[in-house]
């Protein structure tokens, strides 16, 4: 591995594509919503009021939301363990995700899957995984698929830099070149595995990795939506004009720890660290910016989409924690349709 | 029960007619394995396939296992129904994450929403001097992951009519071929029939004794029904045809009939489908047995190479023979 | 049985405390898997170890469990003794044919010369809200196949002394710890001792039922057996500690001597371990048995997320008690 | 993929380490003595003689020579299901390899592993692998324990071009660079897997995979063992002195079918390509020119190696044919140790 920076992002010397002034807002919104989400959820988690644990992916927002703002509503996207992000940005509403979360019935997944699992068929989220690489091989063949039954439809595979580790993302990038076929796989290098800094795990050059496939590859800000966006677009342009699969490394951070209970930290990463990017690399922070220097919108308009935001959320814990849970008699259901 | 027909095909035959008579039907299916177009599998069981729906519907795919059955499941989730070609068996430890974790699960986590409709098509047994890594019998696996159904098809017959069964299922469904069946022959109607899942099919009726086989466990089972019958014994020959679904209530009644019962399966004995069945009679039929359940599976080891040894080690229609004569002497 | 100590430790402690002595007394143990050194795992079992031994004694991998899993065959073989940590039972899924057709396998198709001293450490078990992925007990799976020992402890002092056993075999032992024992506390002594395979444990002398337990269903067991005391009901629980080999004989003289049996494992139940142990004690105590044997396994669904589904997927004393009594109403 | 001449091979341009004259004859008895073992081999089971299958790497002797001749004989090998070059290359005996594929007992292994599974730990061949890519976590390993227990052993994993569709090596690779193990990866290219040649199944470079995971490789002529042997001894080097794993392409072609029973090649390789391999680039024909040529031995030289092989082999036959089975009573022995 490449003694690099921890910390260093590569910059792409291009100027992005400018989405215009009312996508731009939108695109704030989205992230917003994220953090919002996921703000709540810790909440949701520390006040006892949420089963089980679950991983949050604030800190990343702008992987999301740019590549999804890319995307389709009928295109595909699978993601993972940490997948609200995903989830939210591809179009799933708060509510039901709250609901699911708390294993109420009302949930995207009738409380069956929780928060590793959440799928949403009408917004083409094919699923969270709780497998590590474990919906590399769906996302892949979501894109054969499409290819198959003649549509023009993409598909997104998110990962993290830990299922670099997993043999089925090299078989699947494989086939995806030999076929061509319509799929991005987007890997979010947040540093970390659950506990360990991916330089312990990631030997060599990651993007070389899916260049030996003769696969298309960039490496990217992710903490930059304009780059996330522009460049997703270019990658999505590529797929569905037959071009094939393409990688897209984005450098990233996750601000919490790998789990909700995940507080101390010290052993393996240091406050330093976390801070920096916290106040330097802020995806939410550096967009607001560019948005008031661009006269997108004035601070206000910030923080009526911040009041937005915030009244959608309360509304939605407040309707997730009054959902009922299921019914006993529907443990049994579904196990075959 | 077969229609009445005249035509005989092999098992392998009546394999491809089924494919290729639900490709026909349904441009949605197609097959995904490794050697699976021009050379038809090693097996050549998928031979003129390639030829009339192209390569675009029999896609030859590296050797990776993992790799394509989830591509398989994500084409299922998509639209599509894909018959994923696992060439032998013993290689699904391979994709077992993509079978058990993803496959059976995506239903039931989704809440209902999302579907796999997908077949995996893959083979059980020994005998054929492979040694250890290509012989075995591995669908207790699956059977035990609720989500999944398993088919074991015993004849030509079967093999056509549970494939099809299988591919228009909304479910993952894995079905297990012998590969010593391959060249077997019966009669096997033109027309199109499925098979329901879950319905235990009696290949022979008896009254003394009840032997239960699978797969080609079934032909011992009739063989040694056949060598029973010279001894005076009336055995019973039940197919379960599907294991999961198992069709629990034939089995039993079978039993309560007969009051004896021996399961057969070629997969290892121990925690092997035999215990399963043993298990369900002997507490259905409890009041109604006159002896313990007798189990016949592979024996407990990895199954040898040199031809003396493996022999040894697959069940035979004289240890039923024997075990069953067991059961008449009182204990 | 334990030896008379006043030390109390948690399950926890008491697998470091088994890993830590073997890499004390043997330079060839070492260990290898995610998170295993400073974090120690998720789990925290290993807290301590990497300070002790070193990041050369405890190996921080990627997420392969495929290749880790082999690493730690190939060290195996030639000279070291891994103990191979698979975060969570459901990922063994993806190392499948590293375990079933290697490990298990080299020794056997060598004949006799290779050896395969690996111990794979995982866990089993639900109630966490972890969903279908993070909650299966798959270890009926791996008893299934020949070469393979499989060890499941229910207490700390087991725990401690099976590892030391599972550590020191010449043979592949994957050993399944309880996610939610870890916290459990019991007596352990300080000094070496090890637990033999294959020497089930009666945890509970009974007369009037035989309760076997696995794992934590073992507590669950003596949770029912103390129920069941209420009811005017003695209960015999036994621990098999190890499913391969199985201690078939202190079963079935359990069975022989209570006439009544109810198996107990947190596997899915159709095809599980209940199966095999419920078909050798119908078939070992069958002229003795006043009732048919029971079966308790976990329900046959993908492990809900939803609190009220996932607990009424796992085995409880309840049940337990509700299946006992109706073994006494007669039928 | 590069849709490069099928039957190209890549020439190193440097001069080749030039073994001494004994070794070269060394060397050549060595690839005739794979070569008459498994041409003997398909005698037997065209003549029925023979249990099962066998795949034959008549063609192939370059490498596994070439590769075991720079190793010692307790460096490790881990081979495949065409591994009888590797395993006599690495010191086995013919007798005792007949005997094991004719499943008799005093064969290497009792006549339970069969073609398929020959190990013989004596010489270091950890085992011949019925899985397609299943060694490589083990040679994998034991180059880590080699590295653990202080040896300078090496430890090389043979694999064919099908093996790169696995995941498995990239995962293992992946280690061996992190951990910088003394492990080399060799890939015999014969152009096929099964029935399918490996530019459908492969894509992009294949010497670019392992230099994504920053392990050294090379590409090489498979044919010439001067070029095998030269290469080898400087990796073998290389991994004995610690600089860490290799990857080592070598482009070759298997003369017989994928086994023993693949008579009817047609549909999916020429006679012409055969025919292109067996004159043109056949190991012992290029080396038996090079050592006359040398002067390192003369026509009769050659033919008295190829005589004393010949009847070495004629001994091994019969040595099998007459050696007896197994017990019945071994069958359940060895299943635990
Ligand atoms: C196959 C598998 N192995 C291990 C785990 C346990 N696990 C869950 S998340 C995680 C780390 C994942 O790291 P990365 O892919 O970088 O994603 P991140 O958590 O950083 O988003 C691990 C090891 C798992 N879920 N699946
Ligand atoms: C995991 C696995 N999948 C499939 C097979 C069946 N199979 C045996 S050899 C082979 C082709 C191997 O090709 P390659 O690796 O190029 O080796 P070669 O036969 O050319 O020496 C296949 C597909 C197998 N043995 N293992
Ligand atoms: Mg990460
Ligand atoms: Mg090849």
């Amino acid at each position: 591995m490449d003694n690099k920076d921890k910390n260093s992002v590569q910059q792409k010397p291009e100027e992005p594509i400018r989405p215009d002034k009312e996508h731009s807002r939108h695109i704030y919104r989205q992230m917003l919503t994220i953090r919002k989400f996921e703000e709540n959820v810790n909440q949701l988690y520390t006040s006892a009021k949420m089963p089980g644990l679950s991983h949050l992916s604030i800190g990343q927002e702008a992987v999301a939301v740019g590549v999804c703002e890319a995307l389709r509503s009928d295109d595909y996207i699978t993601s993972t363990h940490r997948g609200h992000g995903h989830c939210l940005a591809k179009g799933a509403k708060t509510n039901l995700m709250f609901a699911e979360l708390l294993g109420k019935a009302s949930g995207y997944c009738r409380g069956k899957g929780g928060s590793m699992h959440i799928a949403d068929q009408d917004s083409g989220n094919l699923g969270a995984n709780a497998i590590v690489g474990g919906s590399a091989g769906i996302a892949t063949g979501a894109a054969l698929s499409a290819k198959m039954r003649g549509t023009d439809q993409v598909a997104v595979c998110f990962f993290g830099d830990g299922a670099l580790g997993q043999g089925i993302i090299y078989e699947v990038m494989n086939m995806a070149s030999l076929w061509n076929l319509p799929v991005i796989y987007v890997c979010e290098n947040n540093l970390y595995t659950e506990y360990t800094h991916y330089t312990e795990t990631t030997a060599g050059d990651i993007t070389a990795r899916a260049k030996a496939f003769h696969i298309h590859a960039e490496e990217i800000a992710g903490q930059d939506i304009r780059q996330v966006y522009s460049t997703s677009v270019e990658l999505v342009e590529r797929a569905r004009s037959g071009k094939g699969p393409s990688f897209l490394l984005c450098n990233t951070y996750r601000y919490f720890g790998h789990h909700v209970g995940d507080i101390n930290r010290a052993y393996y990463r240091s406050k330093e660290e976390e801070n920096e990017w916290k106040t330097n690399r802020d995806p939410l922070i550096i967009f607001a910016k560019w948005m008031t220097n661009n006269e997108i919108t004035d601070e206000s308009g910030i923080d009526l989409i911040e009041s937005e935001v915030q009244s959608e959320i309360e509304d939605s814990v407040k309707f997730a924690l009054d959902a009922p849970y299921p019914d006993p008699e529907e443990v049994n259901k579904h196990v075959y349709a | 029960m077969p229609e009445l027909t005249d035509r005989v095909i092999t098992f392998s035959q009546a394999v491809n007619e089924a494919l290729a008579e639900e490709m026909r039907r349904d441009k949605t299916v197609f097959i995904i394995g490794e050697d699976v177009a021009e050379a038809g599998t090693p097996f050549k069981v998928l031979s003129g396939l390639v030829e009339e729906f192209g390569t675009e519907r029999v896609l030859d795919s590296p050797i990776s296992e993992s790799g394509f059955t989830g591509i398989g499941v994500g084409a299922a989730m998509t639209g599509m129904r894909p018959v994923v070609d696992i060439m032998f068996g013993d290689f699904m430890t391979i994709s077992m994450d993509q079978i058990a974790n993803q496959a059976a699960k995506i239903h039931y986590m989704s809440g209902g929403k999302l579907k796999v409709p997908l077949v995996v098509r893959t083979n059980l047994g020994a005998s054929r001097r492979s040694a250890a890594q290509h012989s075995q019998s591995l669908h207790v696996w699956l059977s035990h992951i609720p989500g999944l159904q398993v088919a074991l098809p015993s004849t030509p017959y079967d093999a056509k009519g549970l494939l099809k069964t299988a591919i228009r299922e909304d479910n993952p469904v894995i079905i297990f071929e012998d590969k010593m069946m391959l060249q077997d022959k019966g009669n096997v109607p033109e027309e199109d029939y499925t098979i329901p899942f879950g319905v235990a099919d009696i290949k022979r009726e008896g009254s003394d004794i009840t032997l239960i086989g699978t797969s080609s466990m079934v032909q011992v089972a009739l063989e040694a029904a056949d060598q029973l019958e010279q001894l005076n014994i009336s055995a019973e020959v039940i197919d379960p045809r599907t294991i999961m679904p198992l069709d629990k209530k034939t089995l039993i009644d079978s039993a309560i009939k007969t009051s004896r019962v021996i399961v057969i399966d070629e997969g290892y004995d121990s925690y092997g489908v035999t215990a399963e069945i043993a298990s369900v009679i002997a507490e259905g039929a409890f009041y109604h047995l006159e002896a313990p359940v007798k189990r016949i599976g592979a024996m407990d080891v990895p199954i040898p190479f040199s031809p003396v040894l493996e022999d040894l080690t697959v069940p035979n229609p004289a240890m039923v023979v024997e075990k069953a004569k067991t059961l008449f002497s009182g204990i």
